[in-house]
């Protein structure tokens, strides 16, 4: 029983690095990307597996594959939206098939709590006809995360493992188990299977027609059947499921591990043992669609929403309107409370960048990271953010559009440039588009919580490498207008960026501060107002640093401000643009 | 703090001024405006002296008596104003090159003399009105239309040698930072004996364009990055790293920093 | 049992997820089911966080059902307020009385204002159990580091669960830094014993909306050289150079009066007025 | 009443200006003039007036220049090598109109010369010294009572035409003691201020006399000065026309007054084949060479300016037109004697004595000199 | 032309010339009588050879220099070498003991009389004048006495009166 081995509350990220490591997994990439990031942070920490940072997903996936071509069992790992740039690989490595398992493990958000979009990871195992698994808590997400190399394995195919927030950052209790040696088997070279020449491919796709029928039959054997009531049988997976069973805990419930390929028939048999049948899905009607298709009469999005997250009170709501349970009591309103929208950090060396691209105005074509809070107030200077890298290739196109009535400038971090927007870099002085673009170097990846990537000059596991030198590299581009500038340094920055802006053809500001989170957490000499010099004039609020409070003074019907010394990292913003200058070191109390 | 409306003390009909676009001179004037009117002088019974230059051009505006002397000598000039006259305020207006180099000697006297003037030192690190050239209080390395290759030789450090020449009121403060001003030329013009006002201002004409430090608007964020309580924290917090970050410039330090009561030259016996 | 549930809500840096594991492995600790969930990423910048946790014999759903938490843990008054329709009726509601103002909250500029709501447990009245409003940010200050208000507040929550003391130590010294272990037990225990405040001893942060003043930017055109200076440091852009690289007035509506544009007009060529009859001081 | 006195001509400078009413005195210590300094530290302050020693001859006058803007009668003493550093602020007060008096002691020069030597080498620095086409009066007393008188004179001129006016002599007069006589206290005219209210004010408006009134600092007119080329309102202009303007009438204010302002003394010139043009302190050794050839019968004269600037041109050729030779006495190298040349304008054969090694030139130096003339001389 | 009179006082500086000079200069107004006094400024008057020059005239002093002094008085040997030819024919000379350089003149220890009598050298000039007041009719005792005692300090007054007399007494 389980009282003899060790549990331990791991979260669903934490519990998949632990299962692809009890599954002798050797090699594991990935890109940080909310809410996957943590499972290789948790990886590394567990010895025999070489586990690494990619570039992008698109790379994760690639050196998973050739790991797994290689013989050894290899994982990738990213958020839905990064399935999107390895998908080119993903969908081809269907046709190749694998060495050792390869699993990918793809984290979707529903609900959109760090993600530009909502997109069903389920919509491309169908698409690149690859079998997908869901679990439903952190235990599942274990035992799937090693289920996934067995079946990667048996079948010859990589396996998508798709977990969501509520999964990857649910802490749930996990009986570990030891690790399983698996020997690396070695690359067998195999034209016919690796080399996707049109020849070639043509030959493997009906070989991954007759891998889905099995798979299919397979998937069956992935469902847990439960509960007695036979009024009505739900059928759902994932984090649905444990809704369901906190709802109706009697209901008679279908979990299908497996959701890509669906065991139709098995569903099906399901169906005729309960009067009526219920989807519960979250986000895309994927198994109610598939259900349709089949013939099979189904309930599902008409009493389920299709945006967003899930919750035991949506689901409730669901089988209320099915007619199954009472409704809630009216749902309590909450009581009128202040928004409370995220803000860049207190300190954070991106603030003057885009302080200054609003002082300047220009049309700004943002990127993904943490940055991206510049588009609300009191920044509130991003036009356009769309996914990784985008930002300079829309900014080339804004300006051949000549739809812009300002320069427009392209803002990017430093990880998501060396993700996508190198080529777009490249493209825009090859085609001399007339852009610049504010390289937000912070030496890290903030957004997801401060991991390496290869500007850094360390590894995932720490370790010192060579360091990609983003001012050599712009230049070997052919970046002719190039300014490296100290983002802490208000008149640098906005004269390197108006002197970048003024230049005719693609021109590069690189901005360098490390993140105040990391590698390292920044806390210098704070700073303070001195509230009798203060003229409330709250231009310092325009940096929407949250260490700058209001205060109940005012002075000619303004409100002053003061600054929580706790948060303040004295990065010295505020009292660069503090026109009366009662901003001040603490250490000048009373001086 | 009373709202001042300084436009009553300006020569409308001579405005408007004739420095550059984006010159702090004119904020600095300003807020001495301001200073004048919080301290109560009597317009009437006020004198501004200045010497020549971009700064001394500005007294010109100014609805006082205003006496536009020669290059360096505005001192001189205010010491006989002063003396002759004990009733009236009487304050310089001099640039770096004119207060610090050809004017040095007056400067430096009529500190040592403790005599009761204000003057304010407009220091923008080069000479604005002949087109650029390198000024006493260019910091070592800045480029000048007579130091092409950067200047080698050191700035002045006008505070320093005012508090060694015996002003008994020495304070430096920014352009950039106006309502600093107003409270420290209010002090200043309150002050009995000598009072010394070196006021950092900007010259994006040609400091600014020779050395690539921007406009008006990015030279008054400049001006602020000489604040040592700005630029000793940032200079604290640099870090050693990949990428080469431009050398930060020395901070220096703003505030009323010395005072004294000091005897009074008044050049007369009653004194 | 049937699953307890928790919520705890604060702003991101004040613990909150911290806390939350603690809880979890207190739980853990003392033989129980364990569910806690959280949300990382961007909303943790300076933004809400909250954090379910479920524990009992089984433990279906991650997430608290609405209206349904034996306790709700507010680390902050407002965070509190956004999350009460999560506690069960009759729960308890455990409240630091710190209140974090976002930048947001009761600007006086015109575009960006919503209000902090009142510390006032009446305007929840009836909606709660046992109201524990505590001055935990204050008392971990004195223990010496108010970054231990988290292990106060939990102190605080303690009292309406059933998990030992040694559970909630043993959890503690699992999740906070090496060093801070005693403190933070510390604060845990002076949680469990601070006395319930006063509201009425709490002051107000004096944060109400101000007077709507208006002002006019008289800009004399004649004298302006258009430099710049005035669209650079104009907190509210109010001001701006239009494609002529001419200064216009934008947003006149906007002014807050506070005259930076007129201290920094180095041509003498911009007042702001305030019409005759307005607060503040006409002229 | 008068009382004789033996006293040095610096001293009889300094008294003299207190006498006129000055009040303010900055100056820099340069023999030979430095006595006048001490004198007025030592006095000034009795009269509730103002002694300050600068830091050099650029802001002594810069001071008095200040001083003056503030009402005061206000002078400054030097020699050679102050003049030179004065010669700044002499074209500043040309050009702001300041009333002002300048005293050079002069010595021998150039540089630093003989300090404690005579010469007469300033006269053509303090007609051209500064800069730029600027009227001069340049006064040249040449005995202990004329400094006193020449002194006071100064500070009329000045006050009433709105200028600085230089007041030369040499190191022998300032350093002599001669018995003088000398009036306890004098009148002069003083500056005009104007007669409009402030608002109507123009500084640089003059009348038909070409000098614009003057307020002082602090009386109620505000208004600006420069030494830049202004309008009638002060304020500096680009404008040639104005400019032009500005210009003439500093001139034309000197060239109104000419008459006041030159004076020459003669001293049996009216039957004089010879006459003896000489200033400062040769005046005084042709005068007794004069007293000595009339003696021995000679018709010699003397013709000596009090105002060697505007040059007494017209009174040169009037009061030699009955003479054969000019003999101009200067110690210096023949400055002067070029523009006797121009007055006589070839009427009369124009002779030079110069001496320029820092010794007074005696009696016996110009009767030498006019030895091979004096035959021509004879009644 | 009124007649004049040329007086030099040669010496060192501290030996009291000028204020002989200035007294006698001053005794001559008192008297009625035109004068003018000059002096040696400068490097002369710290060391070195000094002079101070008196011309005295009934009515006006013309020309107010002295070249060819009638009356040469001589303090030192420096003073001797620098003005000791300057004397004009006839003149009269007075040389101190000291600076003699077997002169024709009148040879007087007057600086060791004035430092006996008044205890400083300073008092030669004083002893001089009592001197030359002997030795040429010109000068006006009872002036020349008046005014020393009104030129020199209260407490010295009775030291030079008796200074210029013992200068005097030389002479006769």
């Amino acid at each position: 029983m389980i009282e003899t081995r060790e549990r331990a509350l791991l979260s669903g990220n934490e519990a998949i690095a632990r299962g692809a490591w009890e599954a002798g997994v050797r090699v594991a990439s990935a890109y940080p990307g909310t809410p996957s990031t943590e499972t290789l942070q948790a990886l590394v920490t567990y010895e025999d597996v070489d586990t690494r940072w990619a570039t992008n997903e698109k790379v994760a996936v690639d050196v998973a594959l050739g790991a797994s071509l290689g013989g050894a069992r290899a994982l990738a790992v990213m958020k839905h939206v990064g399935l999107n740039v390895a998908a080119d690989t993903f969908m081809t490595a269907a046709y190749t098939g694998v060495g050792a398992g390869l699993v990918i493990m793809v984290a979707d958000d529903p609900g959109m709590h760090s993600s530009q979009n909502e997109q069903d990871t389920r919509l491309y195992a169908r698409m690149g006809l690859v079998p997908l698994l869901e679990p439903s808590d952190s235990q599942e997400a274990k035992d799937f995360t090693k289920l996934g190399f067995e079946v990667s394995e048996r079948f010859d195919t990589p396996v998508l493992l798709r977990s969501t927030t509520r999964i990857s950052h649910n802490r749930g209790i996990v009986v570990l188990e030891d690790r399983a040696e698996v020997p690396v088997g070695g690359f067998h070279p195999d034209p016919s299977k690796y080399v996707m020449l049109p020849a070639y491919a043509r030959g493997r796709h009906p070989v991954v027609l007759e891998r889905l029928t099995r798979l299919t039959t397979y998937a069956e054997e992935l469902v847990t059947e439960e509960g007695a009531d036979t009024r009505v049988g739900i059928v759902t997976a994932g984090v649905p499921y444990q809704y369901v069973k906190e709802v109706l805990p009697e209901a008679r419930i279908l979990k299908l591990g497996m959701t890509f390929p669906v065991p139709v028939e098995r569903i099906r048999s399901f169906a005729a043992g309960v009067e009526r049948l219920v989807v519960v899905e979250e986000l895309e009607p994927f198994l109610e669609e598939t259900l349709k298709a089949a013939g099979i009469h189904v309930e599902g999005k008409a009493y389920f929403p299709r945006t967003g997250e899930l919750s035991p009170d949506l689901v409730h709501d669901g089988f209320a309107a099915l007619g199954l349970v009472e409704p809630r009591s009216s749902a309590p309103t909450p009581p009128p409370t202040v928004v409370r929208p995220p803000l860049l950090c207190a300190g954070c060396p991106h603030t003057v960048p885009y302080w200054s691209l609003k002082r300047l105005g220009a049309v700004v074509t943002g990127d993904i990271g943490c940055y991206t809070l510049a588009a609300l107030e009191p920044l509130a200077t991003m036009d356009t953010c769309v996914s990784m890298g985008a930002s300079i290739g829309m900014a080339t196109g804004l300006a051949a559009s000549g739809g812009a009535d300002k320069p427009v400038v392209a803002t990017i971090g430093d990880s998501t440039f060396l993700h996508g927007g190198v080529p777009a870099l490249m493209d825009a002085v090859y085609n001399q588009a007339d852009i610049t673009v504010v390289i937000l170097d912070n030496g890290t990846v903030a957004m997801t919580g401060g991991q390496e990537h290869p500007g850094t000059g360390r590894t995932l596991s720490g370790e010192e490498t060579r360091a990609v030198d983003l001012p050599a590299l712009c230049r070997a581009i052919g970046v002719d207008d190039l300014h490296v500038v100290d983002p802490y340094d208000v008149s640098a920055t906005l004269r390197a960026i108006e002197q970048a802006m003024a230049h005719r053809g693609p021109s590069v500001v690189i901005t360098y501060r490390p993140c105040i989170e990391a590698p390292v957490r920044i806390k210098d000499r704070p700073f303070w107002v001195d509230a009798d010099a203060c003229t409330a004039c709250q231009l310092c609020m325009n940096l929407g640093c949250p260490a700058i409070l209001w205060t109940s003074e005012t002075f000619e019907g303004r409100r002053k401000v003061t600054i929580d010394t706790e948060m303040c990292t004295g990065c010295t913003l505020c009292a660069q643009l503090c026109p009366p200058r009662a901003i001040l070191p603490v250490q000048e109390v009373g001086s | 703090m009373t709202i001042v409306d300084i436009r009553p003390h300006l020569r409308e009909w001579a405005m408007p001024h004739v420095l550059c676009a984006g010159c702090a001179h004119g904020i600095v004037g300003r807020a001495f405006l301001v200073a004048t009117d919080r301290a109560g002088i009597d317009p009437d019974r006020m004198v501004v002296v200045a010497g020549i230059g971009c700064s001394s051009r500005l007294v010109g505006y100014l609805d006082f008596c205003t006496l536009h002397a020669t290059h360096g000598r505005a001192p001189a000039f205010a010491t006989g104003v002063k003396l002759a006259r004990p009733e009236l305020t009487v304050a310089v207006f001099s640039g770096d090159g004119d207060g610090l180099a050809i004017g040095g000697n007056h400067l430096i006297h009529a500190a040592r003399r403790n005599i009761d003037l204000t003057v304010v030192l407009f220091n923008n690190e080069i000479y604005g009105m002949t087109g650029g050239q390198v000024a006493p209080t260019t910091q070592r390395g800045a480029i000048a239309s007579t130091t092409p290759r950067g200047n080698t030789e050191p700035a002045f450090d006008s505070v320093a040698l005012m508090i060694g020449a015996g002003a008994s009121f020495v304070a430096r403060a920014s352009a950039s930072e106006p309502f600093t001003l107003e409270r420290i030329f209010t002090e200043a013009l309150t002050h009995r004996g000598f009072a010394f006002v070196e006021v950092l201002s900007d010259c994006p004409t040609y400091f600014g364009r020779y050395n690539r430090l921007g406009d008006g608007p990015e030279m008054l964020a400049w001006l602020t990055r000489q604040d040592s309580r700005v630029a000793e924290p940032l200079a604290a917090k640099r870090v050693v790293d990949h990428l080469p970050i431009p050398e930060a410039p020395p901070g220096l330090d703003l505030g009323v920093l010395h005072r004294e009561e000091r005897p009074v030259f008044t050049g007369r016996r009653s004194g | 049992m049937s699953a307890r549930g928790v919520v705890l809500a604060g702003v991101g840096g004040q613990g909150v997820v911290l806390a939350s594991a603690v809880l979890a492995e207190a739980a853990l600790q003392s033989g129980f089911e364990v569910k806690q969930s959280e949300v990382h990423g961007m909303a943790q910048r300076g933004g809400a966080v909250v954090s379910h946790i479920r524990y009992g014999d089984t433990v279906a759903s991650p997430i608290v059902p609405l209206a349904t938490a034996d306790v709700l843990a507010g680390f902050e008054w407002a965070e509190a307020l956004r999350w009460l329709p999560y506690l069960a009726p009759g729960g308890a509601l455990v409240v630091d009385a710190r209140r974090i103002v976002p930048p947001g909250a009761c600007r006086d500029h015109r575009r960006w204002g919503v209000p902090y709501p009142p510390l006032d447990p009446t305007s929840i009245a009836g909606r709660t159990g046992a109201v524990v409003l505590i001055d935990a940010t204050g008392i971990a200050g004195t223990l010496g580091n108010v970054k231990a208000a988290n292990s106060v507040v939990m102190g605080a929550v303690s009292r309406f669960l059933d998990l030992s003391d040694a559970a909630w130590e043993k959890a503690i010294a699992r999740f906070v830094p090496p060093r801070t272990v005693d403190l933070n037990i510390e604060a845990f225990h002076a949680g469990q014993q601070a006395e319930t405040l006063d509201p009425a001893d709490i002051p107000e942060l004096g944060l109400d909306p101000l007077p709507e003043r208006h002002y006019h930017i008289d800009v004399n055109e004649a004298w302006c050289k258009d430099c710049g200076i005035c669209p650079s440091i104009c907190p509210e852009f109010c001001l701006a150079l239009d494609d002529a690289h001419r200064l216009v007035v934008v947003d006149e509506e906007a002014c807050t009066g506070c005259r930076l544009c007129e201290v920094l007009c180095p041509d003498f060529a911009i007042r702001i007025v305030t019409p005759v009859g307005a607060q503040g001081g006409a002229r | 009443m008068k009382q004789s006195r033996l006293i040095q001509g610096n001293e009889a400078c300094a008294l003299g200006a207190v006498a006129a009413g000055c009040r303010f005195y900055a100056g820099y210590p340069i023999t030979p003039s430095s006595e006048i300094a001490e004198y007025m530290a030592r006095h000034l302050p009795e009269e509730d007036g103002v002694f300050v020693q600068m830091e050099d001859e650029i802001s002594s006058l810069g001071a008095v220049i200040g001083a003056s803007f503030a009402g005061a009668r206000a002078m400054t003493a030097t020699s050679g090598p102050g003049f030179s550093l004065m010669q700044e602020h002499i074209g500043y007060a040309v050009m702001a109109e300041a009333p002002c008096v300048i005293v050079d002691v002069m010595r021998a020069g150039p540089s630093t010369g003989r300090p404690t030597s005579p010469s007469q080498g300033d006269v053509m620095a303090a007609r051209w010294g500064t800069h730029g086409d600027h009227p001069a009066i340049v006064l040249t007393p040449a005995s202990v009572t004329e400094i006193f008188e020449l002194t006071v004179r100064a500070f009329e001129l000045a006050e009433t035409l709105r200028m600085p006016v230089i007041v030369l002599y040499d190191e022998v007069l300032g350093h002599t003691r001669e018995t003088v006589e000398l009036p306890p206290r004098v009148e002069i005219a003083g500056r005009r201020t104007p007669r409009v209210a402030p608002t109507e004010f123009r500084p640089k408006e003059a009348g038909p006399d070409g000098v614009p009134p003057l307020p002082a600092f602090g009386d109620g007119y505000r208004f600006h000065v420069t030494g830049l080329t202004h309008d009638e309102r002060g304020f500096p202009t680009d404008e040639a026309e104005v400019a032009g303007r500005l210009i003439r009438r500093l001139h034309a204010k000197v060239e109104a007054h000419r008459d006041d302002i030159v004076e020459v003394e003669t001293l049996l010139c009216d039957d004089a084949d010879i006459v003896i043009f000489a200033f400062g302190i040769v005046a005084r050794a042709a005068k007794e060479a004069v007293m000595v050839a009339r003696a021995q019968g000679l018709r010699v004269g003397l013709l000596r300016p009090r105002t060697i600037w505007p040059f007494p041109d017209r009174e040169v050729a009037k009061i030699t037109a009955g003479a054969s030779v000019v003999l101009v006495a200067e110690m210096n190298l023949g400055q002067v004697v070029r523009e006797v040349e121009r007055a006589v304008a070839g009427n009369a054969r124009v002779e030079g004595l110069f001496r320029a090694d820092g010794e007074a030139i005696d009696p016996e130096e110009i009767l030498q000199a006019l030895a091979p003339d004096l035959e021509g001389a004879a009644r | 032309m009124s007649a004049r009179l040329d007086l030099r006082f040669a010496g060192a500086g501290g030996q009291g010339i000028v204020m002989a000079g200035r007294v006698l200069a001053e005794a001559a107004l008192r008297a009625g009588r035109a004068a003018t006094h000059s002096q040696a400024y400068g490097p002369a008057s710290r060391g070195g050879a000094s002079r101070s020059d008196v011309v005295i005239a009934d009515e006006e002093v013309v020309f107010p220099l002295v070249r060819r002094p009638r009356v040469l008085v001589i303090l030192t040997a420096e003073a001797h070498r620098t003005y000791g030819d300057d004397l004009a024919p006839g003149g009269t000379l007075i040389v101190d003991t000291e600076a003699s350089d077997g002169d024709d003149g009148l040879v007087l220890p007057i600086v060791e009389t004035a430092a006996r009598i008044v205890g400083t050298e300073l008092a030669s000039g004083v002893v001089a004048l009592g001197a030359l007041s002997a030795a040429v009719d010109d000068t006006d005792l009872e002036t020349l006495e008046a005014t020393i005692a009104d030129r020199v300090p209260a407490s010295l007054r009775a030291a030079n009166l008796e200074a210029f007399a013992a200068g005097r007494s030389m002479v006769r």
